[in-house]
């Protein structure tokens, strides 16, 4: 990890959302680590914003972002303008596992909301090591579908539910993953709200091995100041795990709250 | 022009006035990811005691104007394991390392001093003493003079390292417990540790950390930061290091001319790692610029304002500390 | 839905929440100008004290991050003067009307206050206790818990008009004093004043305002004062009038939450005059949002922080002020 | 006075000097007034900033400001762009007296750094109002010369005086003023930095009305605040008056500091 100033090279906006491309020093990273990003807006908010990588390219020395504007950091995030630069402290984190599943059996992708660019990422680095990636994505309505195109284009079918089912299924994303479950799959990686990620978790439970990646208050992102702690089982004890550093990714069966 | 960057605090000497506070850089291990260590004058430890502790469950931090309410709860791994898994990598850097280390009654504090005494990398104990005492209700030692008196004087007798007493903010007047950690044998004073803060969020209607209250550091408190080290700076004899809101140069050099001898870096860590150096290079720049050749003059330097209009013989002053003759 | 905004704060009955501040709306004429003072809960003059005082010399203001340091020094045109030629104009205001007042010992407190008792259009006295007390050597009253008890019952009985008394935030634990207030006989407490701050000019290399140190306001300030509004409304019986960096609706509310039966609003009208307004109607909308028919509902309503992970039986709380079963 | 929100109709900028005109309800002013200006920057800087009127349009619903950045309040002044929102409380103040002297005889006009653009304002108004005016401008080099197109647009022809020569006398403006004055003009306006005005306060006293605009730390500009006072003689007294409400134009003879 590195922190320097990167510049906007774009930020292509639809909606609440937009695809923020920086331009500078490029760390080859892997899907589900993420970088605390943070505009020259002064002393408010004053810290960075934790956002996951979506995308590299490291002959153009280009990282891409997935940003939904939520509150005032995102905001000011999604406010970007191509030629700002940006404090980039990254890549952070751990990843999710990119092996240690039969190669055989296709493994289950679940997205919601910004959980989603993550795991975009994770598609595209599955499908170019040859492996089977279901990925099925869960939104309120057809205009909170994310990165569609992107995930089509790594090869990978995004199957859809919908609150209203005004696209795919209407119902939740779980329904979607309850029917893949029949099908042994190696593995399930998911990303999005908690609630989605207690329902995936409790599905996998017993049955297929279960990565979840999980969002919390951060102040640094690197490790030092211990404000993104959740408890973890490790070695028959529950202890505090940061999820900045030994997360975000954590094996579902290891969070006794989840 | 050269400038001489070294500074002494008490006899430890720092190649520069910089140093990284407490709790904000860790076990400074993850800190040299982004830059050479023993580049700066120093670093404090992450608040360590006998045992360790699991500190306060989360949400542990929040974002206020120009602040950050933190409630870690001083989560640390624990003086032995400290000893046993990082200090030894922490030998090979080449920058004073202080360690900070806290109890809960007088006998733990002296106890946590003893077993950091044997360790050759830490150059000075930073003794926190903003944590409840347990045997008095859990008042915090560091508001109760003759409590600080005692807590320092026992650790004084713990240790033959450096003793740098770290003072809370939290009290009425803050000289009166400097002056106590003095007595009471310490070689400087941090000045200052957090202060006391809350926020609410309006629309969950729910206390944004969860122990309700919490810690405030941060560009909003550097104002009484500065006014706590020059207080104290005037109040002892001893150094005073300074540390409150401190992100840029001209914030470092603000502590020192208000009397602190050396700085401690917080927050500005978590959005800018590369803090410190930037610091440090614009101090640098700022003694050339105004013909400083050695950092240690700005010490103490601020001036009384002078202006036509502002020294007439007016009114009695009601508010603020001036001492006008 | 109709929202009632109308408050009790003890006996006063205010329309809505939303006061002005002490000091940062002169004698309120001024704010005519704005917007019409009668659609405010109440106002607060600038401290009056008997005879009048020049205050400090310049200069007396200067900017932090997110703050504003002051050192005023009270200057104010005087009781006599202020019942003399500004009493008039404000009694045609229907707006509750407090006079800040305050001296340099406890009779001139008590005789302050009696000068002021004879005003109709004075609904209620706010005592302000930051001021040093000449005959101790200038510390403020309001850091003793046993001058602000004196003070406080000098001055009760010296007016039957209600009696706030404005405490200082620099103290060790303002639930003390809260509470040597309300033995005192107060009937609401101000909660808060502004916390002592300095700032140095690094280019200049002096002090930013003429006292050197002054008092510090503004959203740098608002967690702090959230603290200090929240333990006291815990600690005493009467109500608590919450001030510090209120800026939006938002904060209101918050202060609200934390325990205030209404709010001031001081550093604010500086860049937006129009800010008590605005506040107004944001308040009056979130309670629609939120389904309360009652602004007074919002008293003391923030509950504590409910995740799953955070309420696991974790470790000891070492710092922070929440009481856990 | 109120104070509104007002849109930035346009920011013309030349240096470090911005031409800033803003667009909404505008109230009638005088020469010597100031609006307290800030942009929708956050918390940091707190304040607004003083700054003179320059001239109004009032059939256009515009007021134009001359802006100098010079920290970081007026640089945010500055930098602000067409179509962003201005939060503008004035006019504010007093004013330059417009009458008073023996109309026969010219006044003069004494302007220097950000002291020249309510100078130009009272060049043109005086003017209109039929009064000779001579206006003396001084700085430091060529390239700070202020307003010279807006104060010949007037009918008035500026003299000049730069501490390097570089356009008009080598010198100070109090060189101008000091030849000037062996015309007994009926009265002399003045406006700039604390040592020129002490130069001109001197060279007028006892001889000829002199008034003179002060700067001084502001909290509110409006009254309130109690915190830009400055020490004033009134009824053989001195006592401290608001710059901002009793000022900013004070008779020099009333500053026993100057
Ligand atoms: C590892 C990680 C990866 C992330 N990746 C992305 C991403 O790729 N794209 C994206 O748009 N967002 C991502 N997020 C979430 C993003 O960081 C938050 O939306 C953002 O910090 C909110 O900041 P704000 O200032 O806009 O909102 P705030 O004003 O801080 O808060 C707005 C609301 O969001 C809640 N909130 C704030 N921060 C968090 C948080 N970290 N977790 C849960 N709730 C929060 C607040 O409680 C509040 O209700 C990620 C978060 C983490 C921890
Ligand atoms: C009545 C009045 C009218 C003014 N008219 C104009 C105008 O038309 N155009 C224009 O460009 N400027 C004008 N000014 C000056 C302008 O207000 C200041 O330049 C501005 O406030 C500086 O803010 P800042 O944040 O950029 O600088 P800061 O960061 O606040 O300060 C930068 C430097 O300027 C000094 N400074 C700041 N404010 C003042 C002040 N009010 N008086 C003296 N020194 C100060 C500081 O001490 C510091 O050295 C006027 C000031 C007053 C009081
Ligand atoms: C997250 C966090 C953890 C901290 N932990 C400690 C600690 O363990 N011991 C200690 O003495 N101070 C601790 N502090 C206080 C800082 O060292 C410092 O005194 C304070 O934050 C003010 O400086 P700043 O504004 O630069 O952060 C901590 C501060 C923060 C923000
Ligand atoms: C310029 C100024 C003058 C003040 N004068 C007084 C005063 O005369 N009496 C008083 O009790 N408080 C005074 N205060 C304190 C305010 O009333 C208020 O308690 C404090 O500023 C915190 O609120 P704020 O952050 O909303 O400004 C003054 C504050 C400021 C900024
Ligand atoms: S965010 Fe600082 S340790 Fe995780
Ligand atoms: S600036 Fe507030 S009274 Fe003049």
């Amino acid at each position: 990890m590195v922190s320097k100033r990167m510049r906007v090279a774009a930020n292509v906006k639809r909606g609440p959302y937009a695809t923020l491309t920086l331009q500078g020093e490029v760390i080859p990273s892997h899907p589900g680590q993420f970088y605390m990003l943070r505009g020259e807006w002064g002393i408010s908010p004053l810290l960075g914003r934790p956002i996951s990588i979506l995308g590299e390219d490291l002959a153009r020395s280009e990282i891409r972002f997935l940003v939904k504007a939520v509150g005032e950091g995102s905001r000011l995030l999604h406010a970007l303008k191509p030629g700002e630069t940006v404090q980039a402290t990254g890549p952070l984190g751990n990843h999710f596992p990119l092996s240690g599943w039969d190669p055989q059996s296709p493994v289950v992708l679940v997205g919601g909301g910004v959980g989603v660019p993550p795991m975009a990422y994770l598609a595209r680095r599955l499908s170019e090591n040859g492996a089977g990636v279901i990925f099925c994505q869960g939104a309120r309505t057809k205009e909170d579908l994310l990165l569609l195109d992107e995930i089509q284009e790594t090869g990978v079918t995004p199957h859809i539910a919908t609150d209203d089912g005004s696209a795919g299924e209407k119902g939740l994303v779980t329904g979607l993953l309850e029917r893949e479950l029949e099908y042994q799959p190696g593995a399930v990686f998911a990303c999005g709200p908690e609630a989605m990620l207690r329902a995936v978790a409790r599905l996998c439970r017993g049955k297929v091995p279960c990565y979840v990646s999980l969002e919390a208050a951060m102040g640094c992102g690197y490790g030092v100041c211990l404000s993104c702690v959740t408890r973890v089982k490790e070695a028959g004890k529950v202890v505090n795990q940061r999820v900045c550093k030994e997360g975000p990714v954590f094996e579902a069966e290891a969070l006794p709250w989840l | 022009m050269a400038v001489n960057l070294a500074v002494k605090v008490g006899t430890l000497l720092l190649k520069n006035p910089v140093m990284l506070a407490s709790g904000c850089c860790g076990y400074a291990l993850e800190m040299g990811e982004f830059f050479d260590l023993s580049l700066l004058g120093g670093y404090c430890l992450k608040g360590l005691c006998a045992g360790g502790s699991e500190g306060n469950p989360p949400p542990r931090l929040c974002e206020t104007p120009g602040g950050l309410i933190n409630s870690i709860g001083l989560q640390n791994i624990g003086i032995e394991e400290f000893l046993r898994e990082k200090a030894p990598k922490l030998r090979r850097v080449n920058s004073v390392m202080v360690a900070n280390f806290y109890g809960h009654s007088v006998e733990e504090y002296a106890a946590a001093a003893e077993k950091l005494q044997a360790e050759p990398c830490i150059a000075a104990l930073e003794m926190n003493i903003s944590c409840p005492n347990v045997k008095t209700g859990g008042i915090a030692f560091g508001t109760d003079p003759k409590l600080v008196h005692e807590v320092t004087a026992a650790c004084r007798k713990a240790t033959r390292k450096p003793l740098w007493v770290k003072l809370t903010p939290n009290v009425t007047d803050i000289t009166e417990t400097a002056r106590a950690a003095e007595a009471g044998g310490a070689d400087a004073l941090s000045c200052i540790n957090t202060y006391p803060a809350m926020a609410i969020d309006v629309e969950k209607r729910a206390f944004k950390i969860n122990t309700r209250s919490g810690g405030l550091s941060g560009p909003a408190i550097k104002p009484l930061a500065v006014r706590a080290v020059h207080l104290v700076s005037k109040a002892v004899k001893i150094p005073v290091v300074g540390i409150g809101g401190i992100s840029t140069w001209a914030d470092a050099v603000e502590f020192m001319l208000a009397g602190a001898a050396a700085v401690q870096v917080g927050t500005a860590l978590f959005s800018n790692p590369n803090a410190p150096l930037e610091i440090l290079k614009g101090m640098e720049e700022y003694c050339i610029r105004h013909g400083f050749k050695d950092v240690a003059d700005l010490v103490g330097a601020a001036r009384d304002f002078e202006r036509p209009d502002c020294n007439l013989p007016s009114a009695v002053i009601v508010t603020g500390e001036k001492v006008r003759k």
